[in-house]
């Protein structure tokens, strides 16, 4: 809780640039190091051997999509619980624990509500997926 | 140079980027980009004034709620272009004309 | 922002040489701690994440009674090596398909993604690069970069199996990252703070004040924890983004060279990560053990030393899992993910909140021996 | 008298409760929580009526007030105030309006529980039910606009639910959504208007409206080159105007009838749409202050005499008294306008009370028969003699028969309006008010005397026609009941607590001395003497000055105004007339001549319609005008008018003749570019050559009607960027002007 | 000096990438510059001392929106769609030509004239505050208004939560044929 310095975040920045340094001189040295030979077969989209038939761009499920979307809202609800849980034990120690529990686990029967939705109607089977096929780029 | 003005400053560019996106953008995934923009600015805006005008944190709050609820119209708006892909077989917004007469 | 290295260096004598050295200027002799620190840690990990493949070959050749590699070096050790000098020297081939600008981004968004983490990560009590506030929570968020990453390696290289990885791929890291953030907030509730500072000092002493050993929610939380953390890193059984059976190679199928080097990279740093946070957040991290409160630089380095075999041994154990269990199907991927482990991880944190209202958050130790 | 929350807020909150409970629980209780809801406005009953007792029966001052608040939001600064309070308000009238509500709401819930019993909506019909009657309670009791608002637009779900319950049929979907959208364009300018006093006021509590008006806030305001009690005052009129269903906007009140009879009963006569004239009487100050009682006026007496032309030709017995409550609303509108204050309050509760039983009574001849054509209907005296009882006494009540309540209530708007547009020096084109109200009180009599003789007289037709029509043939709302071998038997009626107990407990309040005390409404004939005139005494339009630096008491305290402290009754009589200067002796001979000419009207229509329809000796009007019975049948073509030209004829029309403008110059000048001003110039000479000629040699109104449209398709051109760069450019120029 | 750093690289980068957003014509790069734009807001969050605030930004845009954004992209094709609607420029494509771009940025310029000249008056009336090289811990503060001052919020977020979820589950739930 002590005032920390701006200068604490500079790890992360400099841990952020050792990254894209690496990258860029790992680039730079497969640059120097590697064979350049490009061809017209070699830069074709790996497909066992066949011809590649239309773009890769194309093909997916929509339950790809309800997966993300129940993954956002248990990422938020979690988020807003890191604060509450950070000072949970605070407030215990402070005698607002049962108050602090109230409110802790309203906040979670909600979440629980939400999967227990995204259960009964199925959400979380995979393999019930209904394989819409997405006609589309024409 | 960190001041309050400079903070709201780059929020307001970012606001009046967003707003383009949105108006000259016709794919409704484009306008929801613009949408998360402004509200990001919108954010910002809270979290500065939170340390430059005010003594407490209820500007982090604010803009705590702002990204819950720019996550929930995130997850929402998808959910219905991702319908209309589906029904119309695109996703250009001036197509949204079910509504229209 | 509790602690830093550098404010951790500057209880010593040398630091105010340094200092004078630097001109009196304190950020510029941080940022070159730091740098050099960074500079240790990542090829550290580097070396870490290479000698990885070479153990992941050794130890399947042992469990399959095979010799695996053995030629260069004593033991094949210096495997890892030739591999990267191969990498390097590889053609860089990119599909004419692709979208090139994505296709370079994602093993650097993978590398940034990962590297970042690795500014938080508690080697030692004193010498942790940056002690957050927000530690893990930081690690977390910014850890699913590496989500993002594997959507557009396999989007931008417009071939059929890597999109299908990459599709997988992603929703596979976000599904398990649920669970995951959910044991990591018992954990966070246990200890009233985020700051691994905070985590670790409440696992001083013996092991029976780890995290893991705190309640029974805890410990099942423990291993929630784990195997999430091994599906959120495509580790065996949960590798199915890149099932070679499959789908030839998953997300990278089209990387070849360098840029497959660095998505290989980050994800043995990876596992190496989730290994050490593993080690930090329930199996007491870098503490040493009977509380020795010397503060001595060897003593750092006694600690630092000891994370590394914890994680390490997770990380055997990371190894040893991969070549005993069959891969999941992808429905049972996501019915583990979402019909066990996030109702059982709701119900740790649940159990969690309880048992710190009711026991006022005291351990199962404390509890039976008492203080 | 220690007036606490506690004691208030149960009047709202118990049936507030009992739509929580059969909305979550509905099902798993036994008759599906319909007892529960009866039960719970049965309680505000009891609370409401310890208000009242205390109000009337002389333990307060005439002008004794409760008003409690509390803060609800304040986003004050500096000099200027802008707050909401929140908060019970409750005068003479609250208390008379509470017991009203809550009597009739009760009796209803009572018939219902028997009208519903083996309807498959049963449970929903009871779940909306008592949060309606919550509403509408609320809505009675609060002091400010804006959480009447609130309860406003909860009444405005409800209805829309209620009339839309029977939700497999087009019909009533059609019929939900109609009153819903036509509701919403009174209640956006309502909206308006409340923010528009939030703005200057600061507040909208109503005492703190009083009070500006009192201390001249208003004036040197001006919007749009009115002045701003004028704006305001439209702008909150128009509200009422959409609530009460007044001229312009009354189409969806008869479509309204398509819920079950019940509901009709208690929102769409006894209670919601009095929210209309309960928001003017309220707002009377202001609408005086903004000069605009004359338009009231106006619009409330084309709504009565329009209303009850159309009601002569209707043969839906629904119709008919949907028609009626549309004209006897168009009384209390007139009412308020020509200064009636007393007496359109006045009407809106014996309105209530025996509207509420015609519409009961018209629900249990349905329930029996099955059956709600009046051709189809007749000779139900033996059948359905309580029935018949009740329903008379209503018919003789709202027809204007002397003895009964809503002659005492019609009979004095009618005098007010007769000295309002002949003795008090107004502009003589406002003497069309008090002609249209005596035509329409005469045609109400014969309307309703002719639902009285087709339905309870002559000979019974039920059987003769059953054969060719199913008795689902006209689709309006019947009870899914019995079986269909015996449906057209008709049960000779027995005495039932629930089926009509009701009915005979709202018939008596058709008498006419309960609310004056007078066998007459006027001055002769007193039965009770003076003391017993307790409606003029109590009701009188708010008088501003006195709450000037009104305090108000805290909302979870007790009065501190205890029993010995409160100044005991000092009845004193009052006209009642609150409108332009009132000349008592002219006034007072309005009120003779109109009580006697609404007699001589009221029977000469009752004698019309025994002419017709009992003797038969007179043609029904349908035979010797069938132009006119069209054109009534077809009700003035406004639902034509609305449907087809505004919204078919002139989409359609704008599609075909400016399908290029719509597509090519709006979609440049509002997204794609102001680019191409030249490009338009250059077509509107042929636009003008094409259209603007073409349309006026061909169809000048089809013009008229697009180019509206034109205006309305720019702005409603749904496409969302559109509206996103008109909000950013109202923003913009707002902040440019305010100069914030 | 880092502080400044911070702020200048975040402040470009945020810029950057909304810039990006805007011209650029794909829409699949349009996420990726706007996960950029986001985590360069997530510098200025930390500038501004919001440590938690700045986590939370890159924990829900970067982990959860932006890949939920990339999904949907993928799920609707990623093209370049082209109105059918009848319209005399032609057709317009989906992100944009001339026109609508012309018109987007009049609007913003109106916007931002109107915006300058408020910020121009806000900043004389907020007296300067002056800051150090440090800020304290936001998480504490955070976790006691969220349960105290704003515990109604935090629990009816979650109500939000969950509508937003059952919502859009409807909405995007396959359909049986």
């Amino acid at each position: 809780m002590t005032p920390a310095n701006f200068d604490g975040l500079m790890p992360v920045v400099i841990f952020m640039g050792l990254a894209v340094a690496l990258f860029v001189g790992g680039h730079f040295a497969s640059v120097l190091l590697a064979p350049k030979k490009p061809s017209h077969l070699k830069s074709t989209p790996y497909e066992c051997g066949e011809q590649p038939v239309g773009s890769a761009w194309s093909m997916f499920n929509v339950r790809f999509y309800v997966v993300g979307l129940i993954f956002i809202i248990f990422d938020v609800e979690s988020v807003l619980m890191f604060p509450v849980a950070a000072i949970f034990r605070e407030l215990n120690d402070m005698g607002h624990g049962g108050y602090a529990l109230i409110v802790f686990l309203s906040f979670i029967s909600i979440l629980i509500e939400g999967i227990a939705y995204c259960w009964k109607k199925g959400d979380l089977d995979w393999v019930k997926s209904f394989q819409v096929s997405t006609k589309n780029n024409k | 140079m960190m001041g309050l003005a400079s903070y709201l400053i780059i929020s307001l560019i970012l606001f009046v980027i967003g707003i383009t996106v949105m108006i000259a953008r016709k794919n409704i995934v484009a306008i929801l980009l613009g949408i998360e923009l402004v509200l990001n600015a919108a954010a910002l805006n809270f979290v500065a004034y939170s340390r430059f005008a005010t003594n407490n944190l209820d500007g982090h709050i604010f803009s705590l709620f702002i990204i819950v609820v720019a996550a929930a119209e995130a997850a929402v708006g998808l959910a219905i272009v991702i319908r209309f892909f589906q029904i119309k077989e695109t996703i250009h917004v001036d197509e949204a004309t079910t509504l229209r007469n | 922002m509790n602690q830093t290295v550098v404010s951790y260096l500057s209880q010593y004598e040398f630091y105010d040489v340094l200092l004078a050295a630097f001109g009196k200027n304190e950020g510029l002799l941080a940022f070159a701690i730091y740098l050099l620190g960074g500079v240790i840690i990542v090829g550290l990990c580097a070396t870490i994440g290479g000698l990885g493949t070479f153990a992941e070959r050794k130890i399947s050749a042992d469990i399959q009674q095979r010799l695996g590699p053995n030629r260069v070096g004593p033991y094949g050790i210096l495997q890892f090596l030739a591999d990267g000098v191969k990498m390097m020297t590889k053609e860089d081939v990119m599909p004419f398909t692709a979208d090139k600008m994505l296709f370079y981004l994602a093993p650097m968004l993978a590398l940034v993604g990962v590297f970042a983490t690795l500014a938080v990560l508690p080697f030692s009590s004193g010498l942790m690069m940056a002690d957050l506030n927000v530690g893990i929570f930081y690690l977390i968020a910014i850890s699913s970069l590496v989500g993002v990453s594997v959507f557009l390696g396999g989007y931008a290289s417009n071939s059929k199996w890597s999109m299908l990885g990459g599709m997988r791929g992603a929703s596979q890291i976000i599904s398990y990252e649920i669970p995951v953030t959910i044991s990591i907030l018992a954990v966070t509730l246990l200890a009233g703070g985020m700051s691994f500072g905070t985590i670790m000092s409440h696992q001083r002493g013996l092991p029976t004040n780890w995290f893991i050993f705190h309640n029974p929610f805890a410990f099942i939380a423990g291993f929630v924890y784990f195997i999430g953390a091994l599906a959120e890193t495509n580790r065996a059984p949960f590798d199915l983004p890149e099932a070679e059976s499959e789908l030839v190679s998953g997300y990278h199928t089209e990387y070849t060279g360098m840029r497959f080097g660095f998505f290989a990279l980050a994800e043995y740093i990876e596992v190496f990560v989730v290994c050490g946070v593993g080690a930090a957040l329930f199996l007491g991290g870098s503490n040493l053990p009977f509380d020795i409160s010397f503060d001595i630089i060897p003593l750092q380095l006694l600690e630092v030393v000891i994370f590394m075999s914890k994680a390490l041994a997770l990380y055997y154990v990371v190894i040893w899992i991969r070549w005993t269990f069959p891969r999941l199907r992808v429905d049972q991927l996501m019915a583990i993910c979402w019909k066990y482990l996030t109702p059982i991880a709701i119900f740790n944190l649940i159990g969690c909140a309880v048992w710190v209202v009711v026991f006022n958050g005291k351990s199962i130790a404390e509890l039976i021996f008492g203080h | 008298m220690e007036y606490t929350v506690g004691n208030i807020a149960p009047i709202f909150l118990a049936p507030v409760l009992a739509f929580i409970i059969n909305a979550f629980f509905g099902r798993k209780l036994p008759r599906q929580g319909d007892w529960l809801a009866t039960l719970s406005i049965f309680v505000s009953f009891v609370f409401s009526a310890r208000i009242f007792s205390d109000f009337v029966f002389g333990k307060f001052a005439t002008d004794f007030f409760i008003h409690k608040t509390f803060t609800w939001f304040d986003l004050s600064y500096g000099t200027y105030i802008w707050k909401v309070d929140m908060g019970i308000y409750i005068d003479n009238m609250s208390a008379i309006m509470l017991l009203m509500v809550s009597g009739v709401a009760t009796l209803i819930h009572l018939f219902s529980t028997w009208y519903m019993e083996h309807d498959e909506k049963h449970g929903r019909f009871f779940i909306f039910l008592p949060l309606f009657t919550s509403a509408m309670l609320g809505l009675v009791l609060s002091d400010n606009l804006f959480s009447l608002f609130i309860f406003w637009e909860i009444m405005g779900f409800c209805s829309y639910s209620l009339i839309g319950i029977y939700n497999k049929k087009e019909k009533a979907g059609d019929a939900s959504l109609k009153a819903f959208m036509t509701t919403r364009v009174g209640d956006v300018f309502l909206l308006l208007g409340i923010v528009a006093l939030w703005m200057v006021i600061g507040s909208v509590a109503y005492v703190d409206i009083y009070a500006a008006i009192a201390e001249g806030k208003f004036t040197g305001q001006a919007v749009l080159g009115m002045s701003f009690a004028t704006f305001t005052a439209i702008c909150i009129f128009l509200g009422a105007m959409g609530k009460s269903a007044q001229f312009p906007l009354h189409v969806w009140l008869p479509d309204a009838m398509m819920g079950p009879t019940p509901g009709s009963a208690l929102i769409h006569a006894a209670t919601m749409v009095t929210a209309g004239v309960w928001v003017s009487l309220r707002m009377y100050p202001l609408m005086v202050l903004g000069d605009i009682t004359w338009f009231i006026a106006v619009i409330g007496a084309i709504t009565a005499f329009g209303a009850a032309t159309i009601a002569t030709v209707q043969t839906d017995i629904k119709a008919v008294l949907a028609y009626s409550t549309l004209s006897q609303l168009g009384y209390m509108i007139m009412g308020v306008g020509v200064g009636s204050y007393n007496a359109a309050f006045m009407h809106v509760i014996t309105h209530a009370f025996f509207k509420a039983c015609l519409f009961l009574s018209a629900g249990s001849i349905i329930h029996s028969v099955h059956e709600q054509e009046m051709p189809k209907l007749g000779g139900l005296r033996k059948y359905l003699p309580y029935t018949h009882f009740a329903m008379m006494a209503c018919t003789l009540a709202i027809a204007g028969i002397p003895f009964f309540s809503g002659f005492v209530s019609k009979d004095r708007i009618l005098g007010d309006a007769l000295y309002y547009g002949f003795m008090a020096g107004q502009n003589p084109l406002l003497a069309i008010v008090p002609i249209l109200g005596f035509a329409g009180a005469g045609l109400t009599a014969f309307y309703m005397f002719r639902m009285m003789f087709l339905t309870f007289y002559g000979e019974n037709r039920t059987h003769a026609h059953h054969d060719d029509h199913g008795h689902a043939t006209h689709g309006l709302a019947k009870p899914a009941h019995g079986h269909d071998d015996h449906h057209h038997e008709i049960h000779h009626e027995h005495l039932d607590l629930r089926s009509n107990v009701p009915l005979l407990i709202l018939s008596v309040f058709t008498l006419g001395f309960w609310f004056c005390g007078t066998v007459t409404g006027q001055e002769f004939g007193k039965v009770f003497g003076k003391k017993t005139e307790w409606f003029k005494v109590l009701v009188e339009a708010p008088k501003v000055e006195r709450f000037v630096n009104h305090a108000r008491e805290p909302f979870g305290g007790i009065d501190l105004r205890d029993k010995t402290e409160l100044p005991h009754a000092h009845y004193h009589h009052q006209s009642g007339y609150a409108g332009p200067n009132p000349d008592d002796h002219k006034l007072h001979s309005a009120h003779t001549i109109g009580a006697l000419a609404s007699i001589v009207i009221a029977f000469s229509g009752v004698f019309l319609a025994f002419l017709m329809y009992i003797q038969h000796t007179l043609k029904p009007w349908a035979t010797k005008l069938p132009g006119l019975t069209t054109l009534l049948q077809n009700k003035y073509y406004f639902d034509n008018f609305y449907i087809d030209i505004i919204i078919k004829k002139g989409l359609l029309g704008l599609n075909r003749g400016l399908a290029w403008f719509d597509l090519g110059v709006y979609d440049r000048f509002a997204v794609d570019g102001w680019a191409s001003v030249n490009r338009v110039l250059f077509k509107s000479s042929k636009w003008f050559d094409n259209v603007v000629v073409d349309a006026i040699g061909v169809d000048g109104t089809g013009v008229a009607v697009n180019l509206f449209n034109l205006v309305l398709r720019i702005l409603q051109s749904g496409k969302i960027q559109f509206y996103f760069i008109m909000l950013i450019m109202v923003l913009a120029s707002y902040i440019w002007t305010v100069n914030i | 000096m880092f502080a400044q750093f911070l702020f200048i690289s975040s402040a470009l980068l945020t810029l950057g990438g909304a810039v990006a957003v805007l011209v650029t014509k794909n829409i699949m790069h349009s996420c990726i510059y706007l996960l950029a734009s986001l985590i360069g807001i997530a510098g200025l969050y930390a500038t501004l001392g919001a440590d938690f605030v700045a986590v939370t930004q890159i924990m829900v845009y970067v982990g959860g929106v932006v890949i939920l954004m990339l999904f949907a992209v993928m799920l609707t094709g990623g093209k370049d769609f082209v109105s059918r609607a009848q319209n005399l420029l032609g057709l317009a494509p989906s992100m944009g030509n001339r026109w609508t771009f012309s018109v987007g940025i009049l609007v913003a310029l109106v916007f931002l004239a109107t915006n300058i000249k408020l910020i121009l008056n806000v900043s004389k009336s907020i007296p300067a505050k002056t800051f150090g090289n440090e800020f304290p811990s936001t998480v504490n503060q955070i976790g006691h208004l969220l349960v105290k001052e704003h515990v109604l919020a935090f629990e009816l977020s979650s109500v939000l939560l969950l509508g937003a979820l059952v919502g859009a589950a409807i909405i995007a739930r396959p359909r049986k044929q």
